[in-house]
């Protein structure tokens, strides 16, 4: 990422969102205080998220969509602004956002719908996948978005390819030309292992060329700095709500109006239908179509406060705060013999996931030292399991941070290193 | 109580005595619209005469709202030319999605100023709105087949 | 339903219990109490069910299944008991129970699971169908249990059919033979509109009989009676934990053991895998396998505190006590001219849901007045479009119960109907 | 610090000393396991002699726990019979699943016992047991080739 206009966080305003987050003030293992580095994962959330899901189960709650009462008229209500604040905040409009439970759903919706397009008397032209057809993603792919895609060409015959990695960790843009039979490119926003943010602008252009449709995995990019899918000119994207401040069991799919409306429902149901019949129904418009049965009411209430959160601090002022943890943990590491970090060394388009490994110290060791000194870390593929293997390794360590890390964990998460050295005895 | 607000006694006329109810021979489109939480549904048929509405005629299912709301349309807009009912209709549709922010102008609405009180009901606007979708679309529709006679001459 | 050996709850304990709700005490429409009668469509929830989620968010909030830090051990440690908990709950082993996001998307489950083994160089004999093949399921089943059997049909060309309801709203059992191409009967365990309880032992024998595989839903029977799935004899169940004083955003599966470990994925992505490589990906056991991505966390836990409520109340006396509060409903509603109830107009083999039209008084509008009194019911057709077909209605009204109603909302009920007729001149 | 508790000595010994590692034929039996969550993965190789273990080979990627544990596990069952092999198989893994709560029997476990620190950790569990379950597979696979043989045998 390039150097951004907007200051890091001062150590006082740093302190104030600190205070935000109740878990942040717990101790672990023995009394230490926690060094939540494990943001990546899932982040923590604040009071206000909290407080807002809350205030809507004790006043408000009712299933929405469904019903006439004053309940459910405000349920609605707060369920619709939610969605209106989340699109605002990824720069689309609320029609074109759908609430799944995670990310992961998002994909699959995206990917079993091109197979529904795909079988029985109407076939659907413009999304029907058939054996010759090609899925195009990359090496460094999280599996969320790469097994549903194996799976997609399993059901259609079509053949999975990928974008290969070099060993700086970057997209290697020459690995693969894509032809008039590539339906679908589908790639991170930024790696959940490398931090590496791939050139989106070029990936699109070269997709679009050939007609092809693009789907951007948001999940590390979206919590961490500003994002404007309709500028990125992507066909569909996907994030999750609890790795931006915001509850569980809610996740976001962004799909272009035109795309959505004729996109075949996924998971079918109640309130996703326009007319039923035992003999056959017929579809809502979206984004209902694409969300059948009672919603995740309150998760999408408590996104929307997760986002407005983000919002008054600044996604700009977010991204300088992570890139100046991230440069410091990067500079600090690499001092550290032994250490090697997977993927770009530089700020440079990169954001805040830094993964390692220490010597020929196995990952879960190394984690367990960390989790002794009370810094949470993952210590495992962390779900790209192709890449590690694209690095000759089976897992590494991984730290990664959110807007309430400070640089003194940083320099904690250096010396834990340190630690690792000499309990296991890695030689300088 | 606010539900005489909802419920104004204009409402329940038109609910009770249909305005133009039925299906007439001969129209120049027809839609038909549903709305999919209660199952309402009505068919239109818009009948033009030049640039003027000459007949709306209908078949519907549906709650006092949304039969009174079509009812109330046939009157507005029949013997109007396309043009003032299209502004009427935007009018209307202002006012029932505005959650009671929009003061009707009644000179352009007259009785359907009766459904200002919709507005605060969010989930009941729909049924304020089934008949004049329906509305909308066969007059889109009307015009199409207006454009594409016209083109076919053109040729 | 049979008499129970339960009592209903006394006043006092219905007193305790709704102190517990706190939305119960909140006021609607210019001040007055909310009845709220809309359980089937979604049930409010206590504050120890709040706490339970809080309590973990504030405390042990990590990704589950994922790391190894002592908070991702905490989080795992709560998510697995909660599982353990509500298989309990239902009769059945905790590597039985799948988290889902609602019963919708567990019906979608089985569903798309079917029609993946159906497809593909590996066919599942055990699940493929194909043309010829026939999906039963009935006439009054909710949309969730109807239209992904629409679509099961679409994708793999087999046939629906369908148990025909009598004019009693029970099901017509004569009305359909079952054959040796009948791969699947989907049933509701409790009918949402008319509370129907269905034969099932007869059902799961018939379907067992010609080999077909059995999928209940158990939605509007789980949080309101003693189920035991493995007592039942059902292949697959579904229910959701925002109809059971739960959290939105979860629901569960239910499968037989060796059902789940042969099926087919449906959702995939991370930490549902064995190994993954470009090339192609193998799967984890159950019930991992279907529990792609970040899962609902926090709302499990939810749940299982949901559980641990109902079963300190005791399934019993929750059964009595709704059962009672039905009768009086349909004794008081029979009287009252010009209504006319949907399905079984006494408690045998019927539970809480109360659907009626009152004259030709359209749903909505009985709505309406009813909400102006602050009392809450669902005016729709429930998500039950051919039901209301068949009856030759649009809409119903549908009062419907759970633990916390009283015997006094039951009577402003009552009254708020003579209301509707009132306002619109219904006649006697 | 609990640290030293989980990673005693004799742990670190084996990691670094492994005892019997490599793939050694002649074998009874294979098998691979892998623990997804890491990517660790073992293949492990069982040759028996009638009813004992005469060796036990493996080639493992993986942590310090299930390296040593697997280093351990053919101290304790190479020389055994399969009787006693499975019953030490039980006392550990009922050991470091027990979440500190089982007493381990030093008679029985030997350097095993130094995995009882593990039981408190609940997500390195599965690493101290990847060896144990790669050989209760192949002993399984081994018995039913067994078996297979035998009802061949019996034709
Ligand atoms: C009988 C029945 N089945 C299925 C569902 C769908 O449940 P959900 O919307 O939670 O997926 C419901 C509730 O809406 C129901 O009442
Ligand atoms: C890059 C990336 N994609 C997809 C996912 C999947 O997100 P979820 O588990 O919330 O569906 C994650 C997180 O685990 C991720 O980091």
């Amino acid at each position: 990422m390039t150097a951004l206009a907007a200051a890091p966080l001062t150590a006082s305003e740093l302190e104030k969102i600190r205070a935000d987050f109740p878990i942040l003030s717990r101790t672990v293992r023995d009394g230490r205080p926690l060094v939540y580095l494990d943001s990546g994962a899932t982040s923590q959330r604040p009071r206000q998220v909290l407080d807002a899901e809350r205030a809507f189960v004790e006043q408000h709650n009712a299933a929405v969509h469904r019903g006439a009462h004053q309940l459910a008229e405000e349920a609605d209500e707060a369920y619709e602004s939610a969605r209106a604040r989340i699109a605002a905040f990824v720069g689309v409009q609320p029609g074109e956002v759908v609430f799944t439970k995670n990310a992961t759903e998002g994909i699959n919706l995206v990917s079993y719908a091109l197979s529904n397009s795909s079988v029985g008397k109407e076939l659907l032209e413009r999304f029907a996948l058939a054996a010759g057809d090609e899925v195009v993603v990359t090496e460094m792919e999280h599996h969320a978005n790469l097994v549903p895609w194996q799976e997609l060409c399993r059901r259609t015959g079509a053949t999975l390819r990928w974008y290969r990695v070099t060993d700086a960790g970057r997209l290697d843009l020459d690995s693969l030309q894509l032809s008039d039979r590539t339906r679908v490119v589908a790639f991170t926003h930024q790696s959940n292992v490398m931090g590496t943010i791939p050139p989106v602008a070029e990936l699109v252009r070269r997709a679009h060329e050939v007609g092809a449709l693009t789907v951007l995995d948001a999940c590390q990019s979206v919590p961490h700095r500003p994002v404007d899918f309709a500028a990125l000119d992507i066909d569909f994207a996907v994030f999750s709500g609890h790795k931006m401040l915001g509850p569980s069991g809610v996740g976001v799919l962004y799909g272009r109006r035109e795309l959505l409306e004729v996109l075949p429902p996924f998971i079918t149901g109640g309130s996703m239908i326009e007319l039923v019949k035992m003999e056959g129904s017929t579809y809502a418009p979206p984004p209902q179509r694409f969300e059948a049965g009672v919603p995740m009411t309150s998760q999408a209430v408590g996104l929307g406060a997760a986002v407005d959160y983000l919002s008054a601090v600044g996604m700009e002022r977010v991204a300088a705060h992570e890139d100046a943890l991230t440069e410091r943990a990067l500079a600090g590491l690499s001092e550290i013999p032994g250490v090697r970090i997977l993927g770009p060394t530089d700020i440079h388009d990169r954001g805040g996931a830094v993964s390692f490994s220490i010597g020929d110290v196995h990952a879960h060791d190394a984690g367990q030292v960390l989790d002794d000194l009370g810094i949470a870390v993952r210590a495992s593929h962390h779900c790209a399991w192709p890449l590690h293997r694209r690095f000759g390794l089976a897992a590494t360590v991984r730290a990664s941070f959110a807007l309430y890390n400070t640089p003194a964990e940083v320099e904690a998460l250096l010396a834990g290193v340190q630690e690792v050295r000499r309990f296991f005895r890695v030689p300088a | 109580m606010k539900l005489e607000q909802l419920y104004q006694e204009i409402i329940l006329d038109h609910y009770r005595n249909p305005h133009r109810q039925g299906l007439r021979e001969p129209f120049d489109a027809e839609s038909y619209q549903i709305n999919p939480t209660c199952g309402d549904e009505v068919t239109l048929r818009v009948a033009l005469d030049g640039d003027r509405v000459a007949d709306v005629s209908y078949d519907a299912i549906g709650c006092s709202i949304s039969q009174a709301a079509t009812s109330v349309l046939t009157d507005l807009v029949v013997g109007r030319t396309l043009d003032e009912s299209r502004s009427t209709m935007n009018a209307y549709m202002e006012m029932v999605q505005s959650r009671g922010q929009v003061e009707p102008d009644e000179d352009v609405l007259q009785d359907a100023v009766a459904f200002a009180g919709v507005s605060r009901y969010p989930a009941r606007v729909k049924c304020a709105l089934l008949g004049w979708m329906a509305f909308k679309d066969a007059v889109g529709r009307a015009a199409e087949q207006g454009n594409g006679a016209h083109q076919a001459e053109a040729r």
